[in-house]
């Protein structure tokens, strides 16, 4: 624990590594690292890079800093100058619905952090301090009489996290953000910065309240109602929409809430489960959508429906397009099959009202509609059919760095699959 | 004595709920100036001279003569004088 | 006034609707306006056009003279409930002119007591005012200076004809010497002689109030009012270019500063001296004289220079913005 | 003889006299040097006072040659020092931003009085912060109020003009009632000087004699002061007042004039009162209200604006509800929390307006946000100093206003009984806040070339075209930054003074 | 409610009256001028209940007249002086505002607030 600078007694900068860190760290480096890489190739007729670049590093910087936030005030402060500096991103093109976009992830953002705040203040009062240690720091002497106030500002917070982290009804910002924005940048977006908001909460539960303070309280019962109805309704919107990256948007609401679920559902082997969740969403869905900028680019459109016959041309972007949509779906020997087999282990051993049954099913009802809205891409690249002549599709030349970054991504997500032990050893 | 202190305040009294009803500002500003010289004959009873003099002098003298001047600038004292508007007007171009 | 006809006003004032006084104080003088230089005219009889169209036409704003109806009603009562305020609290004070008030305390007894010693002057305000808490009188000096100062930012002219007028309220002198000459006396001798009679004696007498002012009732500020009349009386009779030979703009400014500046080093001299134990060498002189109460004195001859030329300021301002 | 720096409040009130009285003789040139080093100059003089009493405790400074009850007094603080040091180097920053703009739109005929009133305007802050004598500070709040008319009236237009009458009704009501507060305390008590009315007070309260009219010769005293400050019910002449007078008089107006008449009444609630009366008394309920009333109203019409410099005097009557709210909480947290907001808004708002200006001027000075889209680009640095004062206004840490509000829910969630009130307020203005300034930011911040091309009026102004207004801005956030960062001596200094007050 | 020294205090009751009127004219009427002169009287109600403060029943007023110096001849000499100061603060304040009030007129040609406000909504400025 370094403490860099004390504002007041209770205001001090400092910062530690933990497990949680070291997943989010290894999350954030290689993805900023692939798609830099990628962005190289992808920025190259955009104009004014030099801020996108200085934009991107200053994400960079924050987001490393963020991880390694030691109490909650640090972590506050990183996670609104990370949405200060991600929101230049999401602008870059600076056109009209450019801006519009922006502006509500901008607002989204801020009222979520406002509600964090809340919480921050009563935490300050209730908490013996605000340093994150795991089993939280609650000072139960001073909240037996006022339970309810701070129930109601962990739950605030939970909120507050969740508007970052996409969940219902405050995923909106979500689907308008990252169309708009570019690429890379909407691949950082929903492989870390969206995961910062489950980091929030993970912060909140596990090490500041206390998964034992939540347990049974009306805070659960409602967090996990409002999980399951965005991982339903995730799955839903996109399994009905036809733009391509609007689409892949709506598969992170419904992934992003796994973590979530396997939070609420407070065993080891769950929380076990959203680690590997987290960081194989992560790889898997940045490499999406980096394989979908530059599908956009190929085929002119930003419909899936024009998608067709792209393996012809481009084979090995396709393969890379399976592998990871396997990865959001489920399947061995991917990293989203072992993440969810924890998750689904873990709530079925966990003993509360419904949960054992309806939360698996709810994870097999999306896995289904997961590979009903990823799969037929696939296919249909593949095997467009016999009156398919292929004159929408022109070649262009893909360097092969772009190919090697998002190479190395998807086989992040295989690896993860293979051998979880070294994301996450089996301790906490 | 009493009795006519108590005189002087009802006449404060009926000036000041007098300036406000009356119907051109003319007329409040003299009644204004007739409460300013009750007030001063007020304080001189209190066996306060100074204020006597200060009131009179600055209440009634300064202050109303800057109230007719703004009045002559806002030209709201003719229809109260009841002068006609034409001979005004030669007499400006004279 | 009796009061019967007062009721009647209070009725009828509360049920009138507002064309009766508000309107003869607005649209009517502008007709006259417009014999005088209006600073933009153009504009300001398009605003006049649209005022009478949709402020004074009947059909067009019923709810506004409801709104009036409401207002002046509101301010009845809110006139009889701010009254029945303040009458329970002066129910619960204590009494007049009772001896054993908490008012009369050992701070007037000292000023009474030892006044006469300690200030040297007979008139016992006097001495408080301007020596026991001078430090109000400082301030209050500078009011009137600051009240100038904006009064002459306001009403100055300093707009030659040549330089346009550029939509802003500023007319010209031009303009406001037309504006003015309505008023000047044409010559009035019955006006002229009677104020060479009277002019010198009010003069006499304010130099009279300020000298005083440590002996008897009065004071620099009384006493400048009373000069400061005397000269408005003046330049009512004479008009601008006579008083214009003895007293202009530089006088004005060369007074004001150096009485407020003497003022001001005197007092800090005196808080100085006071302050820090310091003997003061400024003597009491004998009570009663002339000459005497050490800084009262000077100090009420100053505040009665200032006090005169900006009452004269004030008026020669407001009559044509200049001297 | 006393030590030396037990004179420097009396000589920095002369001082801005006598320097007064004699820019009435100068031009408009050596009235602004004269103006720049008599700033300068109480500034210093304020630091010393703070240091020595920071040294050896407060004092009180006879004016005159009798002591208390008879005399008059000055008594000199932490927090007095503070508050003078504060002012003053705020007030410095305000007049050399606004330079440029007086020399445009003041006649040059009246410049200098310009500077005069300027320097009225400082001798009243400063004697307000110092005096100990009620009707000492009934006098010069008149000089306040009437420099500060003048202030509002020296851009001669129409709207001005409109706006310095609403103001001269509403504060001469509030003087009217001060007056008529401070008289009947007179009465009651028998003394004008603060500490012997306190002795006096704490006797009847004791006695439990003349309760009502105590209680409501208190009520009229907060209430003269709070419409004087511009309290939710009664600021109809604030918007026009700050966003049509030129540019120097809306900083100082919006972040000194207000805050000199709160910063007496929360020396009147602490040295003439006494705090543990006022604490549990009906009255800091009706204030709370409207504080929390005025904070949903000015940013709720600050969101409706369509004017910035409107908008940003909008958000000033949300701020002054903020103050309000934490002198209502009745806690020695909430008192040191407002005072805090003081030093925040103060440094904030005026920056604000500062930077504002120069995006106007960069787009042929229209207000309109239509017309401001992308002037962040064609004035680097007054972009920079709009940024950084809407993220301090909604809240962001590293700046000040972050501070401001913890201290804020600190203190609110110490008081039980208002707890709730306060937090569902709060976090409505900071959402509102945070909506209409991100709204400004992203509009300033994105560049519509082709709409202005070759549109005269919308050019770039380079840094070396306004170099003074520069270091004003770079100051300004320097200076929000240092509120944000290390607060902690400050809050230690204010929680000191505020123990001297007692 | 009302307390025992209402006949006592009638003075006062009086020029608290008159303070009341002065600042009802001053906030809610509709001319300017009237406001002003609202204004004067508001303050000069407000001297004259300080006046009547300083009044003791069978006192001369404090000017030392043949060199007689008992506490107990003259009245309390400091609401004298607080009303003298009051009275010039009272007179530049009326100044002041009577200037602006022909400023005023001369760019609206009226005396009513309302109205102008109401013109500068039709005009948009």
């Amino acid at each position: 624990m370094i403490t860099l600078w004390k504002f007041n007694d209770v205001l001090s900068l400092s910062y530690k590594i933990d497990s949680v860190s070291i997943v989010f760290l290894i999350a954030i480096v290689t993805l900023f690292a692939c798609s830099g890489v990628y962005s190289i190739y992808y920025m190259k007729e955009k104009e004014n890079l030099r801020r996108y670049y200085i934009v991107y590093m200053l994400l960079f910087f924050v987001l490393c800093a963020m991880s390694c936030a030691g109490n909650l005030f640090t972590f506050y402060l990183n996670y609104e100058l990370m949405t200060l500096t991600s929101a230049p991103l999401v602008m870059h093109e600076q056109t009209i619905e450019a801006r519009l976009a922006g502006f509500k992830y901008l607002i989204y953002s801020l009222m979520g952090a406002y509600c964090v705040l809340f919480g921050f203040y009563t935490l300050n009062k209730y908490c013996v301090s605000l340093d994150f240690t795991y089993g939280g720091t609650l000072n139960m002497a001073a909240v037996s009489n006022h339970k309810g106030l701070v129930l109601t500002a962990v739950f605030l917070m939970i909120l507050g996290f969740g508007v970052k982290a996409g969940m219902w009804p405050f995923h909106s910002w979500l689907t308008s953000a990252h169309p708009i924005a570019v690429s890379p940048a909407s691949a950082v977006l929903s492989g870390v910065i969206v995961k910062a908001g489950a980091v929030g909460i993970i912060r909140v539960v596990f090490y500041l309240a206390g998964k034992d303070f939540i347990e049974g309280t009306w805070v659960k019962m409602a967090w996990m109602v409002l999980i399951l109805l965005t991982i339903l309704m995730g799955s839903t919107l996109a399994f009905f929409e036809p733009v391509l990256k609007k689409r892949l948007a709506y598969s992170t609401i419904s992934q992003v809430s796994y973590i979530l679920f396997g939070l609420v559902t407070m065993t080891d082997v769950a929380y076990k489960g959203a680690m590997l969740q987290f960081i194989a969403h992560a790889f898997a869905k940045c490499a999406l959508f980096l394989m979908a900028g530059l599908m956009i680019k190929i085929s002119g459109s930003v419909y899936v429906k024009d998608l067709k016959g792209i393996g012809r041309k481009y084979p090995l972007l396709l393969w890379c397009f399976a592998i990871c949509s396997l990865s959001m779906i489920g399947i061995p020997p991917t990293g989203g099959f072992i993440a969810k087999w924890y998750l689904i282990e873990g709530s079925l051993n966990s003993n509360y009202y419904n949960f054992p049954w309806s939360g698996p099913m709810f994870l097999l009802l999306s896995a289904l509609l997961t590979a009903g809205y990823l799969l037929p891409i696939v296919l249909r690249g593949f095997f467009p059919g016999e009156e398919f002549e292929d004159n929408n599709i022109e070649k262009i030349k893909i360097p092969a760095y772009v190919y090697a970054s998002i190479i190395v991504l998807t086989v992040m997500a295989v690896i993860v699959g293979i051998c979880p032990g070294i994301f996450v050893g089996g301790e906490m | 004595m009493t009795i006519f202190q108590c005189i002087l305040l009802f006449f404060l009294l009926v000036c000041a709920i007098a300036v406000s009803f009356s119907k051109n500002l003319l007329n409040s500003v003299l009644i204004f100036m007739s409460y300013s010289v009750i007030m001063s004959i007020v304080w001189m009873l209190l066996e306060s001279p100074d204020l006597a003099i200060t009131e009179a002098a600055v209440g009634a003298g300064i202050t109303s003569v800057l109230f007719f001047v703004t009045l002559n600038r806002i030209h709201a004292i003719f229809k109260s004088a009841g002068k006609k508007k034409e001979d005004v007007k030669e007499e400006g171009n004279e | 006034m009796n009061n019967d006809s007062l009721f009647k006003r209070l009725l009828s004032w509360i049920r009138e609707s507002s064309e009766s006084f508000d309107e003869d104080m607005t649209i009517q003088d502008v007709d006259e306006n417009e014999s005088f230089g209006v600073v933009d005219k153009q504009e300001h009889i398009e605003n006049l056009e649209m005022v009478r169209r949709k402020v004074y036409s009947e059909k067009e704003n019923k709810s506004m003279r409801r709104m009036e109806a409401i207002y002046r009603w509101f301010a009845v009562l809110f006139a009889c409930f701010f009254t029945f305020v303040l009458i329970v609290t002066v129910s619960h004070m204590p009494k007049t002119g009772d001896l054993n008030n908490p008012a009369n305390n050992e701070v007037a007894e000292r000023y009474i007591k030892e006044g006469l010693k300690e200030t040297g002057a007979t008139n016992i305000v006097a001495g408080m005012i301007l020596d026991y808490r001078a430090f109000d009188t400082l301030g209050e000096s500078h009011v009137l200076f600051v009240a100038a100062i904006v009064v002459t930012i306001l009403l100055r002219l300093d707009k030659k004809e040549k330089d346009g007028i550029n939509t802003s309220i500023i007319e010209t002198i031009g303009e406001a010497e037309k504006d003015d000459k309505i008023f000047e006396p044409k010559n009035d001798t019955i006006l002229q002689k009677v104020s060479l009679i009277f002019v010198p004696i009010i003069i006499i007498f304010g130099i009279y109030v300020i000298l005083n002012g440590h002996l008897s009732p009065g004071g620099g500020f009384s006493g400048g009012a009373i000069i400061g009349a005397a000269l408005i009386m003046y330049l009512n009779a004479f008009g601008f270019e006579k008083t214009g030979k003895f007293f202009n703009e530089k006088v004005y400014k060369t007074v004001c500063f150096s009485g407020l500046a003497f003022y001001a080093l005197a007092k800090c001299y005196a808080f100085f001296c006071g302050a820090n134990h310091l003997d003061s060498h400024i003597s009491k002189g004998i009570a009663g004289h002339i000459l005497s109460a050490g800084l009262i004195l000077p100090l009420d001859i100053a505040v009665g220079c200032v006090v005169a030329c900006t009452m004269y300021g004030f008026y020669a301002m407001f009559r044509k913005g200049g001297f | 003889m006393r030590d030396f720096v037990q004179n420097f409040p009396l000589f920095s009130i002369v001082g801005c006299l006598l320097s007064s009285s004699t820019s009435s003789l100068l031009k408009g040139r050596a009235a602004k040097w004269v103006n720049t080093i008599l700033i300068m100059c109480v500034g210093a003089m304020s630091l010393c006072v703070m240091i020595y009493c920071l040294k050896n405790g407060p004092f009180v400074y006879i004016m005159g040659h009798v002591p208390a009850p008879w005399g008059n007094e000055v008594r000199g603080g932490v927090l007095e020092g503070g508050m003078g040091l504060f002012f003053s180097s705020i007030m410095l920053l305000s007049m050399m931003g606004g330079r440029k703009k007086i020399l445009e739109e003041i006649e040059d005929t009246k410049q200098n009085l310009y500077y005069i009133l300027v320097n009225l305007m400082l001798c009243s802050l400063i004697a307000l912060v110092y005096t100990n004598d009620l009707f000492t500070a009934y006098v010069f709040v008149e000089i306040n109020t009437i420099s500060a008319c003048g202030l509002i009236a020296i851009r001669q237009i129409g709207r001005t003009i409109e706006a310095a009458v609403r103001y001269m009704i509403m504060s001469l009501l509030g003087s009217g009632l001060f007056l008529v507060g401070v008289c009947m305390l007179y009465d009651l008590t028998g003394h004008l000087l603060m500490s012997n009315i306190k002795e006096s007070v704490a006797l009847l309260s004791a006695s439990g004699e003349f309760r009502e009219p105590l209680l409501i010769t208190i009520a009229f005293i907060t209430m003269g002061l709070a419409i004087k400050s511009a309290l939710f019910p009664f600021h109809a002449w604030l918007p026009d007042a700050y966003g049509y007078s030129t540019i120097s008089s809306a900083a100082i107006l919006s972040s000194l004039v207000s805050k000199g008449y709160i910063f007496l009444l929360i020396k009147i609630i602490y040295r003439v009162i006494g705090f543990d009366i006022v604490h549990d008394s009906l009255l800091l309920n009706v204030v709370f209200g409207f504080s929390a009333l005025g904070i949903i109203f000015g940013s709720v019409s600050a969101m409706k604006e369509d004017d910035i410099r409107r908008m940003v005097s909008y958000s000033s009557v949300a701020q002054i509800g903020y103050i309000y709210l934490g002198i209502s909480l009745g806690t020695k947290e909430g008192m040191v929390a407002a005072v805090f907001q003081i030093l925040a808004h103060a440094a904030t708002k005026s920056m604000l307006f500062i930077s504002a200006i120069g995006l106007t001027d960069a787009s042929n000075t229209s207000r309109k946000f239509t017309d401001l889209t992308g002037s962040a680009y064609r004035n680097k640095i007054a972009g920079m100093g709009f940024a950084a004062g809407a993220l301090s206004m909604v809240g962001i840490p590293l700046f000040s206003g972050f501070i401001s509000k913890l201290l804020f829910m600190r203190a609110a969630v110490n008081n039980y009984g208002k707890m709730m009130p306060t937090m569902i307020v709060l976090a409505i203005s900071t959402i509102l806040n945070a909506i209409y300034f991100m709204k400004t930011v992203v509009r300033i911040y994105s560049p519509e070339r082709n709409l202005y091309e070759g549109r005269e009026g919308f050019v770039k102004i380079h840094t070396k075209d306004q170099v003074f207004y520069t270091i004003t801005v770079i100051i300004f956030i320097a200076l929000n930054v240092a509120l944000g960062l290390c607060s902690d001596p400050i809050l230690d200094l204010i929680s000191k003074g505020l123990d001297m007050f007692a | 409610m009302f307390g025992e020294n209402l006949l006592n205090n009638y003075a006062e009751a009086v020029s608290m009256i008159i303070f009341a009127i002065g600042f009802t004219n001053l906030l809610l009427h509709k001319n300017l001028i009237k406001k002003i002169i609202g204004l004067n009287i508001m303050d000069t109600a407000v001297y004259l209940f300080l006046a009547l403060k300083g009044y003791i029943k069978g006192r001369t007023a404090p000017i030392i007249s043949n060199g007689v110096i008992e506490a107990d001849k003259y009245i309390n000499p400091i609401p004298s002086g607080l009303v003298l100061t009051g009275i010039v603060v009272s007179v530049s304040v009326t100044a002041l505002m009577l200037a602006l009030t022909i400023r005023l007129y001369k760019r609206y040609h009226t005396l009513d607030l309302d109205e102008i406000s109401f013109r500068l909504r039709k005009e948009g400025r």
